[in-house]
């Protein structure tokens, strides 16, 4: 078989060397009920061309976002990302490298969570950055567990305004905690979180721009925090609003925790995604993950190490911050490579770009009859109240191959307040003539 | 070799994208918009290009050289794999697409989780978790949701062998439980009799990786299992190790109740310099409804995505459905070896670690000598007694002949341990070189040349480095020198 | 512009080291009337999201072979290539490297054509290879030069079963030559090709499998052709039939030539290609191209050089043996990596997989009414005749969505006797489904 | 660093693929079926990853470091360009299938025509041609057939400067040409009075380099182009060197007939180490009908493919229609520069190579003084006399410094010419690096260092190799040594 190297021969051989009649000689300690006395009901092995047909024909069986005009957000989002990204992190070097855990042998992937971490702490305007979490929602979670650690404290507070999925994982991590207030999710507001602040709270989580595109005031939110020894934690799921809102680390937020994806990585149907995580230099060894620093090798060259592990489980075992022992290390390559190539310049001229596009979607929906377009503030996403059930709607939209959005419904399912929602996201790959596509067919659809 | 850090060769002029200005006139930012600068350097296309690759040229990777690293499974990575996860129809579709667009998806969802629960004969999966200890996590959270339900909360302790990754421990008390270890037996394996006496009605589960970290298949596994069952607690396997048994031996037949299966190492979905993983978890039929949102349900002729449940005790570890790019590698991979492929794979990986362990038994010390090795062999390192050469300087020099170190200090268990695993992937080519390398190392250590060990790697990009210093002081991101400007001006 | 390393403020102040007012003073010798006195009626620079967006815009509209039935052969053939080899021929190290006339840092290129140049000689079975010429094409014309100078005669008999594109390069080649007997194509033969061997013939050119698909007899044809002191010039167009063919060494040939196309490269619409040209130990110097040898270093190391240059334009000018100065080299990547994945094992089995498949193909045809296989033996491709001109009979079909194969006429216009013959390739790729789609739409179309 | 021949690591029996066994009971070869042995080694896809990973790093290329490499134009291979000629639409399509069916792929020949058409200003274009010599020979024989449907057959002489590259005499040679020198002035540019004193009713052509390879845009251009057709003869340009002046000289204003343009210089289709080339030619309105097969005509709203021609005077060149997956990143890359950034590109070019000579030329031979240069920088070595140095030895340091040599002893004219062309692609920063250490070099060798460069390289996988060894006793393939038997028994 092609990825098995040994020939019926060298098997023999080895099995001499070894000293063992057969194979099963060496799986003697198994118990002889449970060694292979089964038949697989799986198919055989099988040629490359045929396992790549069977996968063409899935495949095959998708829509694409890029077959036709698509403004599903909401988390995820579409963007480009340049060839070169694609192309180097496929290079040998970068994919099939272990955990850098040997820094000699590791120095590129080391040097490349460093320029990461810098980044990320550039954008959040943070002063640390984690070499990376699984996804925007766990880190979240990380994030509301790390508070309690700082302030040893146990109240947290989540803005209505904050991604369901995310709620809910926190919600899971902290199983049936009573400390924890999720705030109602209403389409015009977060909920009044800053009346929620007492002594007791550890933190609280704001999401800007939020589940409903709105862009939320974190210096208010921070002021209002700390006056009661609480901290900030923001959120964020589009990572190039960065781009043209102002820095969270600027306007005072303790944590900031974002889901990556938009930069260097494609839409994955939701994973593998990248978690970023920054914080202020004081709550470095609270924070989860791994961390990459600069040292000196032996004869005084810069190198680069992974550092503070005395906070990981596989030092520290049951007192470790995290159970973690991974960081989603291709995806943060993704996107510091994609980063590198934006530079200051490009990633403010995409910010730009994608308000912009945002701002002809919202134009266009508000000349729709049956559309009102909830937002005053938006960076490249927006919420709308339809005047029918979205889910329904967006189906038949699907159906003449336009993807219109994220209905509030499937991901608030059950909440009549949401039913007529629509959430849609534009980014720099949406044209005039998709917004055109869609307003038509919204406007027929409705009529 | 040196490479000068992206933020010391690009500035904030230079870009390697193409973007146009747009104008904004009247933007929709409420006075959010920013103010602070963001100093962050650009590459153009050519520069980056230049930097990415020579970064990555200081790396050792699997495709070009061997990883004999224990406990990691470091095997190769079929490209095939990242030809397919890269169509479209898998890399460019939505997790909030409606259900009716993504049809594909959901049947390969649903095609892995066959895969995975008939080789593991087990009654459920959930596929999100997003690597092996989140899987573990979740795999903690079923078990205490299965007792919470049954009215036994109660349960808080949780038995770790001592052997285990650190990963368990953590799992466990991060969810609240007490951890008690359980002692090995002299000859590396869990007493059957040692868990009996451990067991009480406050304990919730045992978490037991099988094969264990010391390379040997428990023998008294289904016993254990039995045990653990009567006394009204769970099993959680960890399935870190499930390389050496895929096809050959199905966990659900020695009773396990939930296990994580690590695609990034059993079904080959790349590391990459450290994740992004993959830890679906399979469940037993006690187990399986409490498993978490997401998962499908096949309708007729067609796949449902189940998002909610009203009275779904867990809820859901992540946003969205996991790792389907991960997903799609570890089907390809699955659909390429077959059931007899990797049944084949599994044997090829146990017969390698035996290979190297009787190569190397008579210069290295093996600590449980009882059992054949499953797909790890396990050294300790009292050969380097009174030689000045310690387990990591042995493990630097291995750099030095082109071969990754192996996993040192891990069991716990063992003073000195050397885990080795070579996986299926290597042939005996490398093999016998490997082992040739060992033997080489071993003797040159006895006969007094410890300077060989304590300096090296002399030939790596890098000398031993500092690790103290990086964390006493941590310097962890680049800080702009007061002597360089902000932009070529 | 993301190509271009240079900010202007660093372009000014290189004119200043230069001592240049402006660019235009360094374009000083042009002349001021063609010095961009001119408005190019061409787009400016693009987003590489827009360039990628017009690309796609053009690969939709074509029909791609993977998108249906597909029997196009006729001298490139449909294959799978393994993810791996496309995948490493893309490296930095392979893509982006010179020609390897520094050793010393060109080992890996070099040692691949060594290993690429064994590979062919061991397919073909001849004694030397060289690293590859443009196609299969040009190497029969090279081929034929070769012959001339190596005899030192002048006239060349091309069979009729040579493909008419290769005899049209042979044509243009030796443009007006008298010299040059270019037999009739017959679908049922190749022509009396040994009667016009006389002791004036430098060689006889014989394709096999030819054009229509019939295997032809080298053994006969290189015996006449040495006993009248010719060269046998065998040209191949389906590589992959040597795993099952006799090898053209052992049956007398003198020089081969083949498309090398089918092993590890891309249908590409006609290229890039590669051209493989081997011959006898003997006449190494007087072979076209670049040929790689082993040697050692300083250190006694073995190394891998480009050698005999002697023979090429860059050292002999007018006195070289062709003006060729540049390789396949990408391309005979792709096939070296392919036949090493392949082995002899993989190799033979390829064949026998194509052969089969044909066979199923002609046995599916002979029983569709109107439809005449014309040949005894092939490899894995054929010639049918049907009742009507074959060339608007595929363009129906092609609207039904089978590429059904390639009407004689279209490469040999004009010919009344080829007018109804149609050339069928099956591969590996081609499926059960993809016969009973074909032979069906036929039926219904002869009907 | 030592990589085994494939050879010495497979054997027969080992296999990278997986192809189920066929049953050919009754096969159709009429007994011309294999008898002899192949003998073919094979690996197993992990096995082969390595070898082409190992070998691959004992490579330089653009991707690593800097080619300063006069004539070859080494830059910048967006990766974008690839990702297109990968699309399937383009990649995987017959090029003998229903033209009805590949209309788009005509469409972009079609607009790469347009683009090469105006970017010369010239009549028509025959994209065909697989290299630039093949171009070269393309270009000539239309030269040739024009004069002969002009009954002018008896023109047998082809000027060619001293310091053209060597296929220029090559390919007239070819076509049974007779080549006749033109000499250069001091100041290495042609003379228009020497051209007119060559010139004769039995002169074909002039075939003419522009920039020329001493790096100089020739003066008198035009001059030469009206005495070349004043007397008849046809006005070849070799337009290897189109780089220097893209987007800002049209080649078709000085009077050129046909020129070939290699894509894989000027528009970054890779170079691939050693082709795939692709050599397209414009051609003049005076050669345009005797352009060759097959070119593309719009037709109303489709485009057609003329692939005879009964009259055509060529015929065709090639096999199908020439080089497509080079088209596809040509157009790409021409579409992402647009005419501003190809002009701006050319510029850039114009400006590094003389950024580099107004840095070296202080320690470095500039033998023509008298211009800027264009895109390449010619230096003579006449400044390491009696240094005991050779130009040989010195290109050879360059490459401990992690250098590509630049182009040496080319143009013959010039003795001990080096010529430097440093493209658009390379920042302020390497040519910097470049210009210091070319300049440390220099000062070390007029200093007597010989041994660093005598010896040099010593940091590259390999020492100097024995070139005489290798074409003396040619050895060019792996034979069996007799003692490795042939498979793995």
């Amino acid at each position: 078989m092609r990825y098995l190297p040994h020939s019926a021969a060298e098997r023999a051989e080895m099995l001499g060397v070894i000293g063992a009649t057969d194979i099963d000689a060496l799986f003697s300690a198994v118990p002889k009920s449970a060694l292979r006395g089964f038949d697989l009901d799986l198919p055989a092995h099988s040629p490359e061309f045929l396992v790549e047909r069977h996968m063409r024909a899935l495949a095959a069986k998708n829509h694409a976002a890029g077959d036709g005009p698509f403004f599903v957000g909401a988390g995820a989002y579409r963007h480009h990302v340049p060839a070169t990204v694609d192309h180097l992190i496929q290079r040998s070097e970068w994919l099939t490298a272990y955990t850098p855990y040997q820094p000699e042998i590791s120095q590129g992937t080391l040097q490349m969570l460093f320029e990461f971490q810098t980044q990320v702490a550039k954008i959040t305007g943070m002063d640390v950055a984690n070499a990376s979490l699984y996804d925007g929602s766990t880190a979240t979670a990380e994030a509301v567990l790390m508070a309690r650690r700082i302030t040893k404290k146990n109240k947290v507070v989540l803005s209505g305004g904050l991604h369901p999925h995310y709620r809910d994982v926190v919600k899971a991590y902290l199983k049936d905690d009573p400390d924890l207030v999720c705030l109602s999710p209403s389409p015009e507001g977060q909920g009044d979180i800053l009346s929620q602040v007492d002594n007791k709270t550890a933190a609280i989580v704001i999401q800007t721009p939020d589940f409903y595109g709105h862009l939320r005031d974190l210096k208010g939110a921070a002021e209002a925090a700390h006056a009661q020894g609480a901290l900030l934690i923001v959120v964020i799921t589009e990572v190039i609003s960065l781009g043209l809102l102002e820095a969270p680390g600027a306007l005072g937020a303790d944590i900031v925790v974002a889901e990556g994806q938009s930069i260097g990585n494609a839409l994955n149907f939701g994973g593998p995604y990248l978690g970023l995580m920054a914080t202020r230099k004081e709550f470095i060894r609270q924070m989860p993950g791994r961390l990459c620093g600069e040292t000196v090798d032996a004869e005084g060259n810069r190198g680069f190490v992974l550092t503070l592990s005395t906070r990981e489980q596989h030092i520290r075992r049951e007192k470790a911050t995290s159970n973690i022992c991974t960081n989603s290390g291709l995806c943060a390559l993704a996107f510091s490579i994609h980063m590198a190539l934006l530079g200051e310049a490009g990633f403010v001229r995409l910010a730009r770009l994608n308000h912009a596009g945002a701002i002809k979607l919202a134009d266009a929906l508000t000349a729709v009859a049956g559309v009102e377009v909830l937002n005053d503030t938006f960076f490249n996403e927006l919420t709308i109240r339809v005047s029918e059930p979205a889910a329904p709607l967006v189906e038949r939209l699907a159906r003449r191959g336009i993807l219109a959005g994220v209905p509030a419904s499937r991901l608030l399912p059950g909440d009549p307040g949401v039913e007529n929602l629509l959430i849609l996201a534009a980014t720099e790959l949406t044209t005039d003539l998709d917004i055109e596509a869609l307003t038509t067919a919204l406007a027929e659809e409705l009529a | 070799p040196d490479e000068p850090l992206l933020f010391e060769i690009g500035d904030t002029e230079h870009s390697g994208v193409d973007l146009p200005e747009v104008d904004l006139a009247t933007d929709r930012l409420g006075g959010f918009g920013r103010k602070s600068k963001l100093d962050l350097a650009g590459l153009t296309e050519p520069e980056a290009m230049r930097h990415y690759v020579r970064l990555s040229r200081l790396n050792h990777s699997i495709d070009s050289g061997m990883y004999p690293l224990g406990s990691c499974t470091m095997k190769h990575n079929p490209r095939l794999n990242e030809k397919m996860a890269r169509l479209p129809g898998f890399s460019d579709i939505h997790p909030l697409q409606p259900v009716s667009t993504v049809q594909g998806a959901l049947e390969l969802m649903n095609e892995l989780s066959h895969w995975l629960l008939t080789l593991t004969n087990t009654a459920a999966v959930a596929l999100s978790p997003k690597a092996g200890a989140h899987g573990e996590l979740l795999g903690m959270m079923a078990i205490k949701a299965a007792q919470e339900a049954k009215g036994e909360a109660h349960r808080t302790i949780v038995l770790v062998p001592e052997s285990a990754h650190g990963t368990n421990p953590a799992t466990a008390a991060f969810l609240g439980y007490t951890v008690t270890p359980v002692p090995a037996r002299a000859d590396g394996t869990v007493d059957v009799e040692a868990v009996k006496a451990a067991l009480s009605p406050d304990v919730a589960a045992i978490m037991l990786t099988n094969p264990n970290t010391c390379g040997l298949f428990e023998p008294q596994v289904i016993e254990i299992a039995k045990a653990v069952h009567d006394a009204g607690a769970f099993f959680y396997c960890d399935g870190a190790n499930f390389n050496a048994i895929m096809g050959v031996v199905r966990p659900g037949d020695l009773g396990i109740d939930a296990m994580h299966i690590n695609l990034h190492k059993t079904f080959s979905t790349p590391h990459g310099g450290g994740g992004p993983g993959a830890g679906p978890v399979v469940l037993s039929a006690a187990l399986a409804p409490f498993a978490p949102v997401p998962f499908i349900k096949g309708v007729q002729d067609r796949f449902e995505l189940i998002e909610h449940i009203e009275a779904n005790a867990l809820g859901r570890v992540t946003a969205f459905h996991g790792q389907m790019g991960m997903y799609v590698r570890a089907l390809t991979y699955m659909l390429s070896h077959g059931a007899d492929g990797l049944a084949q794979a599994a044997q090829d990986a146990v017969l390698n670690a035996n290979y190297i362990k009787s190569r190397l038994e008579h210069a290295f010390s093996v600590p449980f000598p009882d059992y054949p090795t499953m797909h790890e062999a396990l050294f300790d390192d009292s050969f380097l007694k009174d030689s000045g050469v310690s387990t990591l300087d042995f493990a630097k020099a291995m750099i030095d002949e082109g071969f990754h170190p192996m996993t040192m200090y891990f069991p716990l268990v063992v003073h000195g341990a050397m885990l080795v695993e070579p996986t299926e992937s290597e042939s005996k080519q490398t093999l016998d070189r490997f082992c040739d390398v060992m033997l080489e190392l071993a003797k040159d250590a006895r006969d007094g040349n410890s300077a060989r060990f304590t300096s090296a790697p002399t030939k790596a990009p890098r000398r031993r480095l500092d690790e103290t210093r990086a964390a006493r002081q941590p310097i962890l991101k680049w800080e702009r020198p007061v002597d360089l400007p902000k932009a070529a001006e």
